[in-house]
């Protein structure tokens, strides 16, 4: 006999997430559906605006990932204008993208991920003295004194015993799957506490270049922070804009601060629960196809072989060869609909790259509110995104799996000392601590990367290049009556693409294949399940159904972000979303 | 023992003297723009103030309200969340999933009925009967309407919550609207801002627990503490308007010297926010600062308010079409009614028809 | 004790003619707080940082206070700065956090400002330490 | 709300506006035109009729001596209300702003606080006008509740910007629509009142000028 079990809502995500799953006797997960619940049709809004204010409704598709839908887009309209920006702009978006990264990384792990391997209620019984011992063990970080650990546990404490636990409330508490011992479950609090104070400091970079965070600003043909450093005050404010002398080294700060944090608390946390875990490392492995687009030019976006992350597909978990990828290929990207609620001109079989993009709705499914989908028929408004065929996962692990397929030095090495510490081979990274621990070394990497960026950049200022705008094709006369660009960024979660057609000065199709999508859809016209889907069908086993907390380990670790998922769905049916597991 | 607690006495536990309490309220009052004078009877009634259950519903939005949230500084998250409220619903941040945190939800709407601070962030679709947007198999429709009941007041976060925001921008596609289109038998307060500046959500929400009413509201629903002068009367900028300097381009001698954006398209001037004195991320810097226009994020409809590059003062509509087509168009009227004028002229002559002595001779042999 | 038409209130500042407007309304309604603690005892205070002054205005308003006699580091969560200025009575209060970030910055009227005194809840519990 | 009204002005507003106006001063001004003149079949005395009006359309804006000494404080606010207002209108840099991305074409404005001064001079006049024409016997005599609709309406968008710019009354955006809406009123009225002679002016005169031309006098 077969169970099933529902989760709605799935929280700690971005958006709104249920997953039905069937579990059989013995626990073993059978059959799962994922399905996303909320849809704004931003595409729809978009449809005769400026192109050259689409980054700032696009951006709004997510305020997690606050930046990447705003730099893809921007950049397609680039793309379509062969608009060239200065290397200031792109050394300035280099930084706020890995900026973006480092942030968005740290959060996901301490505040949106931790609790499905910390469990909070257990850190009171921690002794603070061992923890201390414990914390001095696996870093430097200067937080690690008795009385630090101590005062987290007596505030824990106090919040407990106030009878009102808040966001705390109803969790898994006591689940038996909780493996870490008190000492190392206090540490993880004490973190968690901490990280929420270090973000609010670091995503100042942003505000610096940006103005805000979230949804900081950007500007087609560069970025609209202007350099004041050395301005004569005549006329004007000395240093006026928020880029001036203080700006450039209070960033400086911030990067070494983001930094220290990852070598010293992110990184030798990971490895720490990650050792207790290392079962997880067999558990959750995707369809082994990793897809990257690149990103992080020292040169221009045209320049491709100047990418940090280069851009490949690797197959079946084949780290040897490396396939060429190319977006504007219309046999190699391409969304089909075999089980989504959406028809075709050419047919259901058909796959469409998404300059055709078609978005014809046809829902099929049952009225809600109902408790089952038909599995065998359509079952989803998100789209199947495909890369010649194949169902593709992007995100941290494609990238760290690209960079050690391509030989990337620090990589090898970091993954090489990870392993070795966890005593575990290569292949373990195909698992769900495998994708976790990606998004750690992934992170280290990127911050590791920011100073040269902004030291090129203090470079070019002292040798008087200040540029920032590329003023040329600023005006829409000066544009063609009709163009087509495609932007793409490698965003957090995965490989990123906006495809934006302009007529008439105005926007005439946008489309958005975004990595949440090729994690999460449905299967194809062949039956291919999609990443989750695959994810989930391997190896888990629920120890109690009731507090399906393997369920939730494995989806966070994919990081999912359902606005950004089911942002562009044409509704003028209904709204929802299913991704069928098996 | 949760009966008799209050923040005074958690935080006397906690090492804390009043002293340094009674230095957090006064940075309170600052950044809410109270009178100082209030610091001193606004730190007693706060250190008597239980922790006041919240529940925060999500909607159709993006999650960049609840992450600005997280970057506030004064009062912060981790004091909000351990010390001052109790959130016992939000989708983002809390522990439990599933069932569990549906059941923490309704426990929290039975136990603090009446008492409890509803704040909702993202707009609610209303077309279709709400289809587009469920949590848990109900529509956004039906569980606002829910919480709406036991709560005490409610809390609009976020443009989209408070006026529709992003999902309501045209063609509005699923029929989006805000918190007060829904809901009129309860205290309401909107913190617009696409998100809002995260001091000024727990700012107003340190209001509400200190004074347990509602501050003082604009005509659109927002406290005038944060939302009472327009981005442009306090830039730092305002001077270069005054004085006719503006920048031409982003990356011009204005740019770099600070000169006014208003021909660049800022919307400071039509803005009503507190982004050019409470600033954003710890007092950084606001989009102005960092170069580019206000967007305008806190005021209804700012969507459709003008492209974000085009002046305040430009139409919204292409004038130059119905121009042309008015000239020629008033062009054949004037032909026309010249014509129908010549011709009355024409037939009120031919009605004066000259009579000779003939013909008057044959009209009396008749 | 100050009499008020002691106070030296001197209008004439030299190259800051066109900021001083912000700084001649924090004296006035320092004298006016003034005022009011002679007559009724009563403490006044002035949130200086959600004033618009400049960076002129800002300097010359500590020209023309001046240092007094007395002044204070608190150690509240970040360090407190009291200073009482040359004017008798009037001081002034920075707030910083942890990072040294401003808080708020007050100028307040009084014998001694009410962030100097331990309050009674306070002086409750370390009885009870005892 | 506040900015719904804003934006309706903006938008439809403006556009009604325009679309009237346009239409209402084409089809006078082309009536005017197809009007035509009975022929003269006199001997001109002077050929060059086309610069003897033109030179009329220009040589009318001084006022004559008399006139002038009679009536001097009239004669000063109509001019200066006729120039401030235009001063305002060209001058201001969010209208310059506005006519840039319309017409495509820009010049440099007047500093705000100048404007400003300028719009209370000219508000000033347009009081005295008002005065002089309800104190004047004759004059009130004369004048038809169309004489003082026209005034409100050259009165309120001068009013309505400048308590806009001062943020009197109403917040600003509930002001500015206001300004907008009050200035589209004017729009639309210009055609169908005394206000057309914003262009019937130049047409008038230069006929004027022309049959005096034609008679080798200066008109």
């Amino acid at each position: 006999m077969t169970k099933r079990i529902v989760v709605d809502p799935v929280t700690r995500i971005e958006g709104h997430l249920r997953i039905e799953a069937e579990v059989d006797d013995s626990g073993m997960i059978k059959k799962a559906s994922s399905s996303g619940t909320m849809v704004r049709g931003i595409e729809l809004i978009l449809k005769g605006r400026d192109p050259r204010d689409a980054w700032a409704f696009a951006q709004r598709i997510c305020g997690v990932c606050t930046l990447v839908h705003g730099v893809a887009s921007v950049r397609s309209i680039e793309d379509a204008l062969k608009y060239s920006i200065p290397q200031n702009a792109q050394l300035i978006r280099n930084l706020m993208i890995a900026a973006q990264y480092v942030h968005d990384h740290v959060m996901h792990f301490y505040h949106l991920h931790a609790l499905d391997w910390v469990d909070v209620v257990s850190a009171l019984k921690a002794d603070p003295k061992a923890t201390s011992e414990l914390a001095q063990s696996i870093s430097k970080h200067p937080n690690s004194s008795p009385g630090y650990f101590a005062d987290t546990q007596k505030r824990v404490k106090e919040f407990v015993e106030s009878g009102q636990l808040g966001i705390f409330a109803n969790a898994y508490w006591g689940h038996s799957a909780y493996k870490l011992p008190p000492e190392a479950n206090l540490m993880a609090v004490a973190h968690y506490l901490e990280a929420l104070e270090w973000q609010r400091d670091v995503a100042r970079i942003l505000t610096i270049f940006g103005g805000k965070n979230p949804h900081p600003n950007f500007l087609v043909g560069g970025v609209p922070s202007a350099i004041s450093v050395d301005v004569e005050a005549k006329g004007g404010i000395t240093g006026a804009t928020a880029v001036n002398m203080n700006g450039l080294l209070e960033v400086r700060n911030i990067i070494q601060k983001m930094q220290k944090f990852v070598d010293n608390v992110y990184l030798p946390d990971t490895l720490a629960i990650a050792s207790f875990y290392k079962d997880w490392f067999k558990i959750g492995g995707g369809t082994g196809n990793y897809l990257t687009y690149g990103d992080f030019p020292t040169t221009s976006m045209d320049d491709i072989g100047s990418f940090m992350i280069p851009r490949g597909a690797i197959l079946n978990r084949d780290l040897s060869t490396i396939h060429e990828v190319n977006l504007n290929d219309p046999e190699q990207i391409q969304e089909f609909v075999a089980h989504s609620w959406y028809d075709y001109s050419g047919g259901k079989q058909q796959g469409l790259h998404p300059y055709e993009g078609e978005t014809e709705l046809n829902y099929t499914g049952p009225k809600p509110p109902y408790e089952h989908l038909d599995t065998d028929a359509s079952y989803s408004w998100m789209k199947s995104p495909r890369w010649k065929g194949h169902a593709m996962e992007v995100g941290p692990l494609a990238r760290i799996l690209m960079l050690y397929a391509n030989g990337h030095e620090q990589t090898k090495e970091l993954a090489g000392f990870a392993l070795n510490k966890l005593d575990l081979p290569l292949e373990a990274m195909f698992s769900t601590m495998g994708r976790t621990a990606a998004r750690t070394l992934e992170t280290k990497i990127i911050a590791d990367q920011m100073m040269s960026w902004m030291d090129q950049l203090l470079a070019n200022i002292k040798a008087g290049d200040v540029r920032t705008f590329n003023e040329k094709l600023w005006e829409p006369s000066s544009w063609p009556a009709q163009s087509k660009g495609v932007g793409y960024i490698e965003a957090p979660r995965g490989a990123l693409a906006h495809w934006a057609v302009i007529e008439n000065e105005k926007l005439s199709n946008y489309q958005a294949v975004v990595p949440s999508t090729w994690n999460a859809g449905p299967r194809d016209a062949q039956g291919q399940p999609g990443p989750y889907e695959a994810a989930l069908q391997d190896n888990h086993h629920l120890a109690d159904v009731n507090q399906p907390l393997e369920i939730l380990r494995t989806i966070h670790s994919f990081d999912p972000c359902i606005a950004c998922a089911i942002h562009m769905i044409d509704p003028n049916g209904e709204e929802f979303l299913k991704v069928k597991v098996c | 023992m949760a009966e008799n607690d209050n923040l005074g006495n958690l935080l006397a536990r906690r090492g804390i003297s009043r002293r340094t309490f009674l230095k957090f309220c006064t940075a309170l009052a600052s950044s809410m723009a109270l009178s100082p004078s209030m610091v001193p009877a606004m730190a007693e009634s706060l250190a008597k103030a239980k922790r006041q259950s919240v529940i925060w519903l999500s909607f159709q939005e993006c999650t960049g309200c609840t992450e600005s949230l997280t970057r506030s500084s004064q009062p912060s998250i981790e004091s909000l969340i351990f010390d001052f409220i109790s959130l016992d619903y939000h989708h983002t941040l809390q522990a439990a999933s599933g069932f569990q945190a549906e059941e923490a939800r309704e426990q929290a709407m039975a136990e603090h009925k009446g008492k409890y601070l509803l704040i909702v962030d993202g707009s609610i679709p209303v077309a279709e009967n709400g289809v587009y947007s469920t949590i848990a198999g109900m529509t956004n429709l039906q569980m606002l309407e829910d919480a709406a009941k036991g709560a005490m007041a409610i809390v609009a976060v976020g443009t989209c919550a408070a006026y529709g925001g992003l999902p309501k921008a045209r063609p509005n596609p699923t029929g989006a609207v805000s918190v007060t289109d829904l809901i009129d038998d309860k205290p309401i307060i909107n913190i617009p801002g696409c998100p809002p500046i995260g001091e000024v959500i727990t700012g107003v929400l340190a209001h509400f627990l200190t004074f347990g009413a509602i501050p003082e509201l604009d005509t659109v629903g927002r406290p005038k503490a944060f939302y009472g002068e327009t981005i442009h009367d306090r830039c730092y900028r305002r001077t270069f308007y005054d004085q006719g300097l503006f920048a031409e381009t982003f990356d011009d001698e204005g740019a770099r010297k600070g000169w006014c954006l208003y021909k660049l398209g800022c919307k400071g001037p039509v803005t009503y926010n507190s982004c050019a004195t409470t600033k954003w991320n710890q007092e950084t810097s606001f989009p102005i600062e960092s170069g580019h226009g206000c967007i305008g994020c806190s005021q209804p409809d700012f969507w459709d308010m003008g492209g974000i590059y085009e002046a305040v003062s430009e139409p919204l509509t292409d004038l130059r079409g119905p121009a042309v087509t008015a000239v020629v168009a008033g062009a054949a009227a004037g032909v026309a009614v010249a014509a129908m004028n010549k011709q009355s002229k024409q037939s009120a002559k031919d009605r004066h028809f000259k009579v000779s002595s003939e013909t008057l001779d044959e009209e009396l042999k008749k | 004790m100050t009499r008020l038409q002691d106070i030296p209130v001197n209008t004439e500042i030299t190259g800051l003619d066109a900021e001083c407007n912000m700084v001649d309304a924090v004296l006035h309604e320092l004298k006016q707080l003034l005022d009011a603690y002679l007559s009724s005892g009563e403490t006044g205070v002035i949130d200086i940082k959600s004033m618009p002054l400049s960076a002129t205005d800002y300097d010359s308003l500590k020209q023309r206070l001046g240092n007094g006699e007395i002044s204070a580091t608190a150690s509240l969560a970040g360090d407190t700065e009291i200073y009482e200025t040359a004017l008798s009575g009037v001081w002034w209060v920075v707030h910083r956090n942890i990072d040294d970030r401003v808080l708020a910055e007050q100028l307040e009227v009084g014998r001694i400002p009410a962030i100097l005194c331990a309050h009674d809840d306070d002086i409750r519990v370390a009885r009870e330490r005892l | 709300m506040d900015t719904a009204l804003l934006i309706w002005a903006k938008s439809t507003g403006l556009q009604w506006a325009t679309i009237i106006m346009l239409l209402g001063l084409t089809m006078r001004v082309i009536q005017i035109l197809l009007l035509g003149r009975a022929t003269d079949l006199s001997e001109a005395r002077n050929s060059d009729v086309m610069s003897a009006g033109i030179k009329t359309i220009f040589r009318r804006f001084v006022p004559p001596q008399g006139m002038l000494q009679k009536g001097l404080l009239v004669y000063l606010s109509g001019y200066i209300f006729h120039i401030g207002f235009f001063i305002v209108l060209l001058f201001f840099v969010p209208h310059i702003q506005l006519i840039d991305s319309t017409l495509g074409i820009s010049w440099p404005g007047l500093r705000s606080s100048l404007i400003d001064a300028i719009t209370v001079v000219t508000l000033l006049a347009l009081i005295v006008l008002l005065l002089h024409r309800v104190w004047n016997p004759v004059l009130k005599l004369l004048s038809t509740p169309e004489d003082y609709l026209t005034w409100a309406l050259t009165f309120l968008p001068l009013l309505t910007g400048y308590m806009a710019y001062h943020h009197m009354l109403f917040e600003y955006n509930t002001m500015l629509a206001l300004h907008v809406l009050s200035v589209e009123a004017l729009m639309i009225a210009i055609p169908f009142s005394k206000l057309s002679h914003m262009v019937t002016l130049f047409l008038a005169r230069w006929y004027n000028g022309a049959i005096a031309g034609r008679k080798g006098v200066q008109s």
